[in-house]
């Protein structure tokens, strides 16, 4: 909790909108000025499952030290939604900030002592100013955002810049934002002590950075791993990679005179058909992958298995929504863990990936398509809906010119030629993985696919020995597995410690936040990201080395844990479960806290 | 039982095609179905229509769901890439196929159960999405390898062998395809080679999606009397509305018909079609009396047969989604990656 | 916004149908949706129809699977059980809920992605059953929910506000119902509640499956003027074919009409629908005529309207399966089970 | 592996066929004669994934002292298939007896030093005896079991009363095949040393027993448990449970005046229609149940988990075929135990229940419903196809009058009536699980169900505290659910021990001759048979009470130790798999050596 010390450049704004009013790019402009005056800062978006009328909001949080986890705190609060102005005023932490539209009398109930409230007549100033009823909501929002920048000083400049921009290409909309911001500004300064004590102050720490959500960066990694076929059924959180996917598409990979297409995007009709899809594509020699959430992950679960036993290439893209079932399908969780990793009947285990923020989202889709075409099975990358579809501060992207995708065993027109027979599941040299040939490329390279029994040499069988043969050397294409998926991040404590935490995906903002928070405490513990399952030679080294492992995850079952515990050599009682699993983004303070109280027990006991 | 193997060996005097290949070179393995079963003769079918059509087998891809239909995938065009996946979703995988590239033969084989029971659903949108296919139901009226169930394309009042009566109306894929926007349209009977061949090449041959639903009777579990797809019902109630045939790019159409009586159809690998028609009162080019001709034939109780709707103009997936020439999954990867060029755009972006 | 609260205050000059309830008895919770969604018309229409047909709320069950337009089954009959299912598969959670009682007014609220992507087969096998129940889908065109993808039923060459333009044909739910066997198919529009009331009045009366295809624009990503889905669009193009009323058991049939001119159809809740067509050259009893009149039209682009096509006399799910006249959920144990002599007899088998 | 002393009474025969030629009903007859004769025998049919025209095998084993497992030896071989002919002799144990269709020359390379090689003229015999086609084809499998009967003196008095049984509705087939008996019979008695060594003698082991198979139980339990409303798609091996429920429910749920059914059967378009079927039904207030396998189970996980969340009781039966994928659909395996207990995408556990036999198959289907409706949720009963397919000696089954299905918290009219309010998700009791009631009832009842966030009233909801709330209180109706399912069973050590085994489901009988075995070897092992998934109490301190577990299973993955490692305070190291995978229902013999192996090596460390 921040006391009014340290508000300078280290504050959360909260947003109260109602959705459908435009809001949006409001909370954007004010977020990304205190980008460009180079002080860190995230942007979350509450969205509800609705299109128009719901509440939602938008959480700025600003912080010099460069901290981006959800704060679990409220300093300024906009609350523009009257339906939910109680509940949001109880949300202000105390000292806080609240700002309101005076246009009409706030209701007596709701008031308190120990916040400043800050009335503002957004509703009344508009319809002044305003004739077009539209303009008339939506400019309130540029109003609030200059009503602030007066009370955190803001760089005009910058905000305007940002307009600027953001109207590039409806410019005569230019001059009523500015006013809108202006009419706020003034009535800041006017009426208010401006600037506050949670104020902003410029930094340089936002060089080289850009803000981009996670799953603009998937999207993105997709048409840099050659991504040529992509398969689809609308689901949120996910949507928006596809979205990505296909305007990076249209910037990159049509050629403008001729409007030939190097991609194609199929929207299939539901989630199995999409994934089916991808199977067909990458059989057939393109890379392919599909996006999709918890429900569609449900769904693909034969087409999984078929692709795990017959070891055709994907990639699956689920950005986790709370669950089970529909769940809350707008707010974010890390309950498909052990829903992916083992999805279908029969034994089956999926490669997986767990990507931290949107530059991971990036890198880690072209591995997925990697280790797919070299490993030759379905990967799923799982991301967190608080990194896919929130704003992230990350070094600018840079590409390796000297990147070439791996295929893996393909063999060509001249090495089909050359071959005395090819038989598909042949493993010829140990790694668990047999060569594969593309249809249409030579005539000795037919083979049949299936999902039924087959022998080593492509055969169809009901015989146990052959059938057990194929089965087993996919455990050794699992260890193969192990030594090629991306290796976890070490952040080792200052000091030695026998103390160890493992999390993974988007709770590293939360857990480093919390590591700083905890060593201030003379609490050291060594802290192991997994970015991949199977689980590498790192990871139990780690586990190895450390008695006692907080692992830290988004899900009521500890999955992470499970699999740790199933997969490794970790003992039950080295493990430690953190579990935080109610659809918002971890904070640090949960996990200082579970782990404050965990190390009081023990010491009592 | 059909796993009597047949000798392999070619005899001197079997013909070959232009690619100098017998009709043995489409043969493919052992059948493994009942003695008898309609589907081996769709299968011969196939072989000859892909003989006679000199398509190198390793340039077709043969992609099916599951049941003994599906199976058949492994019994034509040995030479090619064969995939079984799973029940009812082989129009999804030959859709993904196709999308990698577009230069491949796709035949796709399904039953009725596999299509029109739990492939409903992807049926009618490879169909939608004139996906460039041949689309074979081998159509029995009942799910064969799991022990002769009704199906979703048993006519009411079908018996089966244990007696129960299906009450339910059958869904025609044929009717089906028509409204859902299809693009060639035929029906066909697996005891009709003479018919079955030219469907199948002028099926091969559309470009867009290419519905051959043939009869194929189930001796096993639907041949007997009280069923309406065993052989001597489909004989019975067998109605030939459009004779069909296929001329290759090459070839000259020889006979002549009186106006009226014979429509050609051009199709996009430079063959065409020729199409009798039977029926005055039908067009097969015109979707409205094509849908009005079969629906009032099947309500009286008639298998009506032959290429029922062809339309050989509308635009195939690849052709909407303007795909580049060189199949995707052939593109250079210096040609897909935007490289730091890219990457700057990217950054100026998102600053 | 719609979700400003109306007041949920009796008027005392609010009338009152046969079982005493006013029109607020059958309305739900506050709806969600954008202001001037159709979906809210369609709520309204069927509050209407339900409150008119004096259905005690209880007796209804609310089926629904996910979408804007699925989410609607809470905004009506708060006093009925809702079942908010998973996308595509609310027919399926329909037919097992009315075949544990089929006593219940199932009424399924779908819209065109729920029907015609994910859960096209789905419905064309609840057609194909005859389920006794009302099937809404309310067609946008679009996937709102998600924000406004096109669906399967989007018309070629209709275009999203960001550009995207459709060029694969439409499935059309009216069409397809005839093809499979419906029993009961009609068009309305979300903005002509006139028509739109008492055609849902006869879907629900009748016994066996009833389509009701509700164009209900999304105004926020289907309204525009390049979209086929349009409030302007369909006005425009909205074509009455088949005029309906519902005429109660009890009420007597007024109006008359020359020979031609009207059908009346009875019903088996022993009312009757009362059918003035605008064309001559169609018949909706019959399912040729109706076929051939609905895809004609649609091939001109007109949007035909109306009760298309009825056939009161098929046998729905639970007469072709004889169920007992006890709903199966009331049925008591002592009833189901075979006891120590059903035992007896089976071990005899066995031994 | 026996010797020639005992084979008196215990020895397995192995009948190699084709598919599609009629051999079913012969080796029926022939396992029946022997069940008849008051020996335990056990009959297990190999069957091809195809329907005319591939090998088939049928196996008997004969055990005096009522072991009923796979043997894993063939002491009598009948060879019918000239396709497997090699492979079937390979198969001949040592000192065993090879019968095969002399009436063409074998092949010179197919012959055994080892074995008694007795050739019977077969098909010449029935070409001169009958004239019909088909006759001649089905006569020759009634003829070896004449030569059977001669050489293992099966009673003849049993063989035509069960013909005469056989052909009660055909009465004019008799005659032809006691003349095919006949035929064989003479045959082996002019040709051979009738009897062999190898035979049989009547005992007085059988009586109140009855042969049946598992999936045929399961369809009566379904009966008996007043299941109405069933939805299914045929798959194999799972077809014969709605079969056998069919077929019960015409003889006894028609009312043979009006012809109208007490139950309503429906072939769904697929698994996820039909599982969908099942919740509709079972929110509507019938009970309702689904069969199935593996593919089926990976297609309904979405529709499970919304059985899951939103608290639908459900049952499925699932007949374990061989994963992953299509697999093998005629052979056995145990592998959908994980893919079962966790289907669906969120936080989701499903009870789960192993019946080891079909008498555990009646009683199972009964005790499904009851906790799908106490427990509100789905209930996936997981049988094993050897189980399900195969026929089992099991003890007649006898019927409790007294028993009342358990339909859980359903409020009827009346309690609607006087309730002040109702609130579909408020658990009042602390059970974890609130009352339901049942459209149709009474106006108080309505209630809005649904997948998505929800508050304990039945609200929608997208608050994180409300969600949670509900979420844990499945938690809490999980502990519930470890004290209502089915208790293991425990099989004690003639000795007190520290080591013990786990296993369920069809490895049960192996295990069971297994441990008699070891227990001859001086190897005492306490077993446990866990019989339910969440593990009770029992099991708990079964574990807590043995140093070292043996976990017998029939999967790659070791699912069922993986659950116990997950779901019970067992260490990682008391638990020490043994698997086996192949398709091959166990055998005591391979549970003998792993752990023979596992303690030697454990006494040379
Ligand atoms: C998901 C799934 N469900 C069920 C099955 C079982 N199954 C195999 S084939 C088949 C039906 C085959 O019928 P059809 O497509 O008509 O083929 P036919 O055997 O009649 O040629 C079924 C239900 C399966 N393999 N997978
Ligand atoms: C299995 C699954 N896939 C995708 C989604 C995401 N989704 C929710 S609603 C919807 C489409 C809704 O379209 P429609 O049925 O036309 O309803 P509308 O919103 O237009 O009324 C989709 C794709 C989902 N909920 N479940
Ligand atoms: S069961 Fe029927 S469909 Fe299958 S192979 Fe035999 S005859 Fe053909
Ligand atoms: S998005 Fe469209 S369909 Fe959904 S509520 Fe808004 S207007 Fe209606
Ligand atoms: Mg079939
Ligand atoms: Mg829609």
């Amino acid at each position: 909790m921040s006391d009014k010390e340290n508000r300078l450049n280290n504050f959360v704004i909260r947003l109260a909108n109602v959705n459908g009013t435009g809001s949006a790019s409001a909370n954007n402009l004010l977020m990304k000025s205190i980008f460009r005056m180079g002080i860190p800062v995230t942007g979350k978006n509450y969205f509800p499952s609705n299109i128009q009328g719901l509440p939602t909001w938008y959480e700025i949080r600003v912080s010099g030290d460069g901290y981006l986890a959800r704060a679990g705190r409220t300093d300024i609060m906009v609350a523009m939604n009257a339906q939910t102005y109680g509940q949001d005023l109880k949300q202000l932490d105390a000292g806080g900030y609240l700002i309101y539209d005076s246009s009409w009398p706030r209701e007596k109930q709701f008031t308190r002592e120990d916040v400043t409230v800050l009335g503002v007549p957004l509703a009344k100033m508009c319809n002044e100013a305003f004739t077009n009823p539209r303009a008339r909501i939506l400019m309130k929002n540029m109003v609030y955002v200059g009503v602030l920048s007066a009370l955190l000083e803001i760089d005009e400049k910058v905000i305007h810049a940002l307009i600027e921009e953001m109207f590039a290409k409806k410019e005569k909309l230019i001059p009523a934002n500015k006013q809108a911001i202006a009419m706020g500004k003034e009535y800041a300064l006017e009426h208010f002590n401006c600037p506050l004590d949670t104020k902003l102050k410029a930094l340089d720490k936002t060089k080289n950075h850009i803000m981009i959500d996670g799953n603009t960066a998937s999207g993105l990694g997709c048409v840099y791993a050659g991504a040529t076929v992509a398969a689809w059924y609308p689901i949120t959180p996910s949507t928006t990679v596809m979205d990505s996917f296909k305007s990076f598409c249209k910037q990159f990979r049509e050629n403008p005179e001729s409007g030939e297409r190097d991609y194609c995007i199929i929207q299939a009709e539901d989630e199995l058909a999409a994934i089916g899809m991808v199977l067909g594509a990458s059989w057939n020699g393109a890379r392919a992958f599909t996006s999709t959430s918890g429900p569609g992950v449900s769904l693909m679960g034969e087409f999984l298995g078929l692709g795990y036993f017959a070891e055709i290439p994907a990639v699956l893209i689920d950005v986790q929504r709370v669950g089970p079932s529909t769940g809350m399908p707008t707010r974010t969780q890390q309950s498909d863990i052990m829903p992916a990793a083992f999805a279908s009947h029969g034994d089956t285990k999926h490669v997986v990936l767990f990507p931290a923020n949107p530059k991971e989202c990036f890198e880690m889709a072209i591995n997925s398509f990697d280790l797919a075409e070299r490993l030759q099975t379905p990967v799923i990358v799982l991301q967190d809906l608080d990194i896919g579809m929130n704003d992230w501060m990350v070094e600018e992207f840079n590409w390796d010119g000297a990147y070439q995708p791996d295929r893996g065993k393909v063999l060509n027109e001249k090495e089909l030629e050359e071959a005395a027979a090819f038989y598909r599941y042949l493993d010829i040299d140990g790694d668990g993985i047999a060569a594969r040939s593309y249809p249409g490329v030579h005539k000795k390279g037919a083979y049949f696919l299936r999902g039924s029994g087959h022998n080593k040499f492509g055969g169809y069988t009901e015989n146990s020995d052959e059938y057990q043969e194929v089965l087993d050397r996919l455990l050794v294409k699992w260890e193969t597995a192990k030594t090629l998926v991306p290796k976890p991040v070490l952040t080792k404590a200052k000091k030695k410690t026998k103390i160890g935490l493992i999390s993974s995906g988007g709770c590293d903002y939360a857990v480093l936040e919390a590591m700083d928070r905890l060593a201030a405490q003379n609490i050291f513990i060594d802290y192991l990201r997994v970015k991949a399952f199977p689980f590498t030679q790192e990871v139990e080294a780690f586990i190895e080395s450390h008695d006692q492992i907080y692992v830290v995850e988004q899900n009521r079952d500890a999955q992470l844990k499970s699999l740790l515990i199933l997969e490794t050599k970790a003992t039950k009682d080295q493990l430690i479960s953190i579990l935080d699993y109610a659809g918002m983004p971890l904070a640090a303070r949960v996990v200082v806290s579970a782990i404050d109280e965990h190390l009081a027990k023990g010491a009592v006991a | 039982m059909s796993y009597i193997a047949k000798p392999k060996i070619i005899h001197g005097g079997l013909s070959r095609n232009e690619l100098g290949l017998t009709i043995r070179d489409y043969e493919g393995g052992l059948s493994t179905l009942c003695a008898g079963c309609g589907h081996d003769s769709v299968t011969a079918a196939l072989v000859q229509a892909f003989f006679e059509l000199n398509v190198p087998p390793h340039m077709a891809a043969k992609i099916s769901g599951i049941g003994c239909s599906s199976k058949t995938t492994a019994y034509f065009l040995g030479g090619s890439h064969g995939f079984n996946s799973v029940h009812g979703r082989m129009p999804s995988v030959a859709t993904g196929a196709h999308a990698a590239h577009g230069g491949l033969s796709v035949i796709g084989i399904s039953g009725d159960g596999d299509s029109l029971s739990i492939g409903l659903g992807q049926f009618g949108h490879a169909v939608r999405r004139n996906l460039d296919m041949c689309y074979v139901i081998e159509n029995n009226g009942v799910y064969g390898l799991t022990k002769g169930q009704f199906s979703a394309s048993a006519d009411k009042g079908s018996k089966l062998k244990k007696g129960d009566i299906n009450e339910l109306p059958p869904l025609d894929p044929v009717q089906m395809a028509i409204v859902q926007g299809g693009t060639f349209v035929a029906r066909g009977f697996s005891g009709d080679k003479e018919q079955l061949v030219p469907l199948l090449k002028a099926a091969i041959a559309h470009k867009g999606f290419a519905l051959v639903d043939v009869i194929s009777p189930c001796v096993t579990f639907n041949d007997h009397t009280e069923s309406t797809k065993s052989y001597a019902h489909t004989r019975e109630y067998y109605h030939q509305a459009v004779h069909v045939d296929y001329v290759e790019p090459r070839e000259e159409i020889k006979q002549k018909y009186k106006a009226g009586e014979a429509v050609t159809v051009d199709m996009h690998d430079g063959g065409s079609v020729l199409l009798r028609k039977v029926s005055k009162d039908y067009d097969p080019t015109d979707r409205v009396s094509a849908l009005q001709y079969v629906n009032t034939r099947a309500s009286k109780g008639e298998i009506v047969t032959g290429l029922l709707f062809i339309d050989e103009d509308e635009p195939d997936l690849h052709t909407i989604n303007r795909t580049s020439k060189v199949p995707l999954r052939d593109l250079p990867y210096e040609q897909l990656c935007p490289g730091q060029k890219g990457m700057d755009k990217v950054n100026a972006r998102y600053r």
